[in-house]
């Protein structure tokens, strides 16, 4: 039953599809800054590729043109100058020029992503090993919504080590870095759902710390935002468990099939006997799995790493009371 | 470039300025080599025992040991960039805990320390003169001065560090000191104004208490007090904490109410009061005044290990001298080494106001 | 050409493979550094202003390292390539911390304002 | 004879007796000789076999996004980012970093420069010793449960993770103290061991290069020493300088390890440039085309070089006023980059050129580094780059640049120099084989990743979305062929040995000095020592291929 109710719950449980992209080599263009971005990429690989192309051609040609017949027949190069100033400085100032717009134009750019508009939205995110919680009116989610026409600041912060939140279809990224806040901006032009990835390296299920933003109307924005405060009101507390579990990244780390990963499995968890590493025993009960939420050092499961992180302040007793019984209901 | 031109960079560079003129020392070198090769490519140079087979002359050799050794200091220079580097984004950004903690280091002996290495620093360049000059006895006599200067520095050196460790002022988890600010004599003798002011503080907000409690519930910065887990372990910070009833808050802004501004300046200063004295519900230590002795012990500690090389390297050149290997020709080794020892207390030269002289 | 006309300059002084400093010079920079000392040290009970003391305190540091570097360690009498070998050094020095603390002041506030707005409040 | 003077008599022919590989026996004489040449293939050997080593963790981490998630049995994620880690860290600080300065540097510049050895000896076996003891290091973190922080030990990952980081830091620490002893000593053997006649402008470009590669390695390194140091205190003692949980910044490591990073770089493509610089002239008959251009613009680059490390942190937090310097200083070092391409391919222009091994292998670098230094544009631009950092497209980028460019390079000089340093041509028709299975390999293997990075796919992911798997089969296979390309090549050159000394003193007609003395070259370099009168380029039309013993001697008057 907790299985299936897992599957209809999360919609995160398979990765994130790329939307298609109208340009093969980038995704969808889906904020007010990609087209821009794009514009610039397509304007440098142009140049880039007509420069490649030359050098390449030029090689060939002449490879062709006096290429040598053998060692023996002893040619000679023709005599050609051995430098030619003019020649030097055009190609140091035309390269140079070209670079000087290039610059300008990613300084632009640049200045853009990095300046924050003042009547935006705001979004709260933290990252940790290896999820993403967004928080924004109120409500704590796994995912990112937003409406679409907005301009949203996502303020970033991390509780353990450097992330990155990168979302492709928006060209903006931002390092997560613990004891600071980061932020970015963006203003979704199109509705739908997109990918968010990790970019900073950060350790075992870095490359499984994915989520998405999804980006709804107005009128759907304020329906969701309706539905989620039903949920959070009116949920039972199974459901809210099995819900939380997947918005907090619970299995990045905690199976619900029996196999052991980075933590124990939950399945059959509750009311087993197990060893700890104080070497004491002890009969799983709802108080020591709401400490292991809460206070996850104080007790480690033998053969387990001490590596989860405390969920203190982060989750109210009506939300760890919904995890416990999730886990109880695992049977 | 004309052949001429090209000819005059190039001796210049090989022979330098103090060098006799370009031409005849050309000749010389050459001749040299010849001399060497025409014995079979061997080591030919009976006139000069030191001169290594690959070399023409002793100059060649001195200049290519000279330049060797100046690109080593440089190298070494940019080895502490790192450290000075971590300090100065520290000092700019929170100058509080280096007013805080300097006044746990004493002056005296810093000075001390830096008059013991300038001393030897003249006997270093003494030892090169000696050894120029071929002045065996007195080269001994001054390498065994800098030697003596090196320990004297190390055993300073290890007296501070003993009172730090018995003052329990380390770094990062280990700090935890044995006397607040306003307890040192270095602080009350000079600001007993202030001392006395944050005697009365204290008195107020550990009232009741048996002990203050050294590892406070309060925690320093933000990232700890909210980065979760494992990996935060409690850590001393803004540990003397507040007072925790609003009568003892209201007494202690009574007394920062009547103290004057040049009271306050220095525990402002020192972050043990906040800047907005209206906020201020006790005294604090500021919050990341471990880093300050992380980076003390981490300069001051990897001097001394160039330090204790020094002695080694030195202890060699002793060696070397007793046996009277030395003389014009051949002084190479103590420059290089007077060199390194040169850049030793350079190095000492800006640690010493960078750490022991805060203001 | 100075290079080449340096040597006859400095012949009294010239033993051999390079410059022999005479001891007067050495005891007198000795002399000069010791009182240095002593100034930098009494100088920290002026109060200089903000940054004064720190600025007093790095401009007698440096002319003492400028002192040892010129005589103690003959860069006066040396190959022009030395010193600017060490100058080099001392450059990169300069331009790693002025980058890194550039970048960092103008990111602190990001770091002093971490702590708002935080814990989450979570319904 | 073209470029020396003197008047004794060179052997055109090979050298059997006395040659330095030959005129002591025993492991104890390769161990502790003090000869630059035999130091020079003590560090060859180990980088090559440190090169199979990065290599096979290459191999495995392309096997395993063969498919996303799980694909080889027993890979679990933390064994990726073992292999990525170990991978990394091998490739640049024991294979890139002292690929050629340390090897093929340490066999030829005191030839090149017709001096009899490096100004300090002992300090250059030492700095092999040291070398050794470094490797050492990384392979016990190899035992003891390898980093998995990635080469780049990014705090605070590095100092919370449970692997052994500790000694992989120490290796890396050990390691620069090896490259700051080559560095020392090259820039002290060009200054003051040059022979009569050889000026600062007579000296041949892959001079030029490794002298500005000294710089650096003198430079920067220590500060990536000092940071590792740092590093491995923190972790120790947690002193709080990088750790966020004692108030320390993150940011600031990075800034710490891009200092040296960036300029390290330049210590990986530069030398190639050198070794580009005498195969091209050399193969085209022809002195190069604007020598003091290709000269100082290694200079350019190695001082430039230091001024743009925050390019690799446009999204790490980074100020946007220091973002925008580093930029601007980033797109000023392209130029003299562009300009050695364009004199490059001018050198070629009305030559005679005969395409040998070395050769392909320089014209493969040409199409190759070209690609690879375009693409840099796309980073150096601060918008964009905010989109492709940390992706595959990075990824790509600087594997075109280190793999295709330096290693390229290396292959190239490898085989120009092989000759002249082992005494024995190789098989040529394998080689010329070798060389282009390496640059279809090459092609095929870090293409598509530029089409993955730019798409959305995240560097160092062990997993991926389903829609990436076509571009990443198609990287696997290229880098399957890529290593049958090194085998052919290993086995080419290896096999050479076996045979009796035959290469010829001048087996490609150059007129540089180290191919002036006997092949393999004497204990001392030259018989008597040389005195330079013109150009490192100059002089071709003097020479004349003789068939009887396959290489070139002087023009008969």
């Amino acid at each position: 039953m907790a299985n299936q109710l897992f599957h209809c719950l999360s919609s995160l449980a398979a990765p994130p599809k790329l939307p298609d992209s109208p340009f093969f080599l980038m995704p969808p263009q889906a904020s007010t800054i990609s087209g821009e971005i794009d514009w610039l990429f397509n304007v440098i690989l142009w140049i880039c590729s007509i420069v490649t192309i030359g050098v390449i051609i030029a090689m060939a040609y002449f490879v062709k043109k006096y290429g040598a017949k053998s060692r023996i027949a002893n040619e000679k190069a023709e005599k050609t100058s051995e430098h030619n100033t003019t020649l030097e400085i055009a190609w140091s100032v035309i390269p140079l020029v070209i670079t000087i717009a290039f610059f300008v134009w990613g300084f632009k750019g640049y200045v853009n992503l990095r300046t924050i508009p003042r009547d935006s939205l705001e979004v709260q995110v933290t990252a940790q090993k290896w999820s993403w919680l967004f928080e924004h009116s109120g409500f704590a989610s796994a995912e990112l919504h937003v409406p679409v026409n907005t301009k949203v600041r996502v303020i970033i912060r991390s509780t353990d080590v450097l992330h990155a939140l990168w979302i492709p279809a928006f060209r903006t990224k931002m390092d997560a870095v613990p004891g600071r806040y980061t932020d970015l901006w963006f203003e979704a032009t199109q509705t739908g759902t997109f990918p968010i990835h990790c970019a900073e390296y950060c350790g075992r299920s870095h490359s499984d710390m994915w989520s998405q933003v999804v980006v709804h109307t107005q009128a759907d924005f304020e329906a969701w935002k309706k539905a989620e405060q039903d949920k959070n009101d009116n949920t039972p507390p199974v459901a809210l468990g099995a819900k939380l579990a997947q918005e907090r990244g619970c299995f990045s780390c905690h199976s619900i099939d029996g196999s052991p990963k980075v933590g124990p499995s939950w399945k059959g968890l509750f009311g087993s006997r197990e060893s700890y590493s104080d070497g004491t025993t002890l009969v799983i009960d709802e108080n020591h799995l709401k400490e292991s939420i809460e206070d996850p050092q104080a007790k480690i499961r033998g053969g387990f790493p001490p590596s989860m992180p405390t969920f203190k302040g982060q989750l109210n007793d009506k939300q760890i009371t919904g995890l416990v019984e999730y886990i109880k209901s695992l049977k | 470039m004309t052949d001429t031109t090209s000819e005059t960079q190039s001796n210049a560079e090989t022979n330098g300025h103090s060098a006799p003129p370009p031409g005849e020392h050309e000749l010389h070198g050459k001749a040299e080599a010849h001399a060497a090769n025409g014995n079979g490519g061997g080591h030919g140079h009976s006139q000069y025992p030191h001169l290594a087979h690959h070399f023409d002359s002793p100059q060649q050799q001195f200049d290519a040991g000279k330049l060797g050794i100046w690109l080593f200091l440089v190298q070494e220079v940019l080895f502490f960039a790192g450290l000075f580097c971590a300090y100065t984004v520290y000092r700019a950004q929170h100058p509080e805990i280096f007013v805080y903690a300097h006044y746990h280091l004493d002056t005296t002996m810093g000075a001390v320390n830096t008059c013991v290495l300038l001393v030897s620093s003249l006997t270093a360049a003494w030892a090169v003169r000696n050894a120029q000059l071929g002045e065996k006895n007195k080269l001994v006599i001054n390498i065994s001065i800098t030697i003596l200067c090196a320990f004297v520095f190390l055993g300073v050196k290890y007296k501070e560090y003993a009172h730090k460790v018995h003052e329990g002022t380390l770094w990062g988890h280990h700090f935890n000191p044995q006397h607040e600010l306003w307890e040192l004599d270095t602080f009350k003798s000079k600001h007993p104004e202030s001392a006395k002011l944050a005697e009365k503080i204290a008195a107020i907000q550990f009232e009741g208490q048996a002990k203050r409690n050294p590892h406070g519930e309060h925690q320093g910065s933000g990232a700890e007090a909210n980065a979760p887990g494992p990996t935060t372990p409690s850590l001393p910070g803004a540990t003397a904490g507040a007072a925790d009833s609003d009568t003892k808050v209201r007494r202690i802004q009574s007394l920062l109410l009547q103290a004057s501004d040049e009271t306050l300046h220095p525990l402002v200063a020192a972050g043990i009061i906040k800047h907005n004295i209206q906020a201020t519900t006790g005294l604090e230590r500021p919050a990341t005044a471990h880093i300050f002795f992380g980076i003390y012990f981490f300069m001051t500690g990897l001097h001394g290990i160039h330090v204790i090389a020094g002695i080694i390297v030195w202890i060699w050149m002793l060696l070397k001298a007793q046996r009277g290997q030395f003389g014009p020709n051949y002084f190479g080794p103590i420059d290089y080494a007077a060199l390194y020892w040169h850049l030793v207390d350079l190095v000492w030269i800006y640690l010493f106001p960078l750490l022991y002289l805060i203001h | 050409m100075a290079d080449s006309k340096a040597p006859s300059q400095d012949a009294p002084h010239n033993h051999g493979l390079a410059h022999t400093t005479p001891v007067w010079l050495l005891v007198s920079i000795l002399l000069v550094l010791m009182f240095l000392t002593v100034l930098t040290v009494a100088v920290t009970s002026f109060d200089l202003g903000a940054q004064g003391n720190l600025v007093v305190a790095m401009v007698i540091a440096t002319i003492k390292a400028g002192l040892v570097v010129t005589f103690f360690m003959h860069l006066a009498w040396d190959k022009r390539f030395h010193a600017i070998a060490l100058a080099a050094g001392v450059l990169f020095l300069i331009l790693f911390l002025a980058m890194v603390g550039a970048d960092r002041g103008e990111y602190q506030i990001d770091i002093d304002r971490h702590g708002e707005k935080y814990p989450f409040k979570v319904k | 004879m073209a470029t020396t003077t003197t008047t004794d008599f060179v052997s055109p022919e090979p050298s059997t007796t006395d040659n330095y590989l030959n005129n002591e026996k025993g492991l104890l004489s390769w161990l502790l000789t003090l000869d630059h040449k035999r130091i020079g293939v003590m560090y060859l050997f180990s980088v090559l076999a440190s090169f199979a080593l990065g290599g096979t963790f290459a191999l495995l981490i392309r096997a395993e996004l063969w498919t996303p998630g799980p694909t080889l049995p027993g890979v679990t994620a933390d064994m990726y980012n073992q292999f990525f880690t170990l991978h990394g860290a091998i490739m640049v600080f024991l294979v890139i970093i002292p690929g050629i300065p340390a090897a093929l540097g340490n066999i030829i510049l005191p030839l090149q420069l017709g001096a009899k050895d490096v100004a300090f000896p002992r300090l250059n076996l030492m700095s092999y010793h040291v070398w050794i003891l470094g490797a050492c290091f990384m392979l016990l973190s190899l035992v003891l449960g390898a980093a998995d922080t990635g080469w780049t030990f990014y705090t605070p990952y590095s100092t919370m993770t449970e692997t052994a980081v500790i000694p992989a830091a120490f290796g890396a620490f050990v390691l620069g103290f090896s490259s700051i002893f080559t560095g020392l000593n090259f820039i002290v053997t060009i200054h003051k061991l040059r022979p009569k006649g050889m000026t600062w402008f007579r000296m041949p470009l892959f001079v030029w290069a490794l002298y500005s590669t000294a710089l650096i390695q003198v430079l920067a390194t220590p500060v990536i020493a000092i940071t590792l140091l740092m590093l491995i205190v923190e972790r120790t003692f947690g002193i709080g300088i990088f750790d966020p949980a004692l108030g320390g910044d993150p940011v600031l490591f990075e800034h710490f390890f891009w200092f040296y990073s960036h300029p390290a770089v330049y210590i990986m493509i530069v030398p190639a440039f050198g070794v580009i610089s005498e195969i091209i002239p050399v193969f085209s008959r022809k002195p190069i085309f604007g020598y003091k251009f290709i000269a100082l613009s290694s200079v350019a680059i190695a001082i430039l070089g230091f001024l743009v490390w925050g390019h690799h942190m446009f999204t790490s937090g980074q100020s946007v006023l220091a973002g925008t310097i580093f930029s601007a200083i980033t797109f000023l070092i392209a130029i003299p980059t562009a300009i050695k391409t364009f004199n490059w391919i001018s050198t070629m222009y009305k030559g005679r050129i005969h395409l040998e091994t070395p050769m392909l292998y320089a014209l493969a670098f040409l199409w190759v580094f070209t690609i690879g230094g375009v693409t840099g544009m796309f980073l150096a631009v601060m918008s964009v780059d905010v989109h492709l950092h940390d992706t595959y497209f990075v990824v790509a980028h600087f594997h075109y640049v280190m793999m295709g460019g330096s290693i390229t390079a290396f292959l190239g000089g490898l085989h120009y120099w092989w000759p002249k340093a082992f005494g024995r041509m190789y098989n040529e028709q394998l080689g010329r084989l070798s060389a282009l299975v390496v640059f279809v390999g090459l092609n095929l293997t870090f293409f598509p990743q530029f089409i993955l990075g730019s798409r959305g796919m995240p560097r160092r992911y062990y997993n991926y979305l389903e829609e990436f798997e076509g571009l990443h089969q198609l990287s696997t296979v290229g880098a399957f062929l890529l290593g049958i390309g090194f085998l052919l090549t290993a086995y080419g050159l290896l096999s050479s040995l076996r045979k009796k000394f035959d290469a010829p003193a001048n087996p490609w007609g150059a007129t540089t000095l180290e191919w002036q003395t006997a092949s393999p070259p004497p204990y001392y370099n030259f018989a008597t020592p040389p005195e330079v009168t013109q150009g490192p380029y100059d002089g071709y039309e003097n020479l004349e291929y003789d068939e009887k013993i396959r290489g070139y001697v002087p023009t008969k008057a």
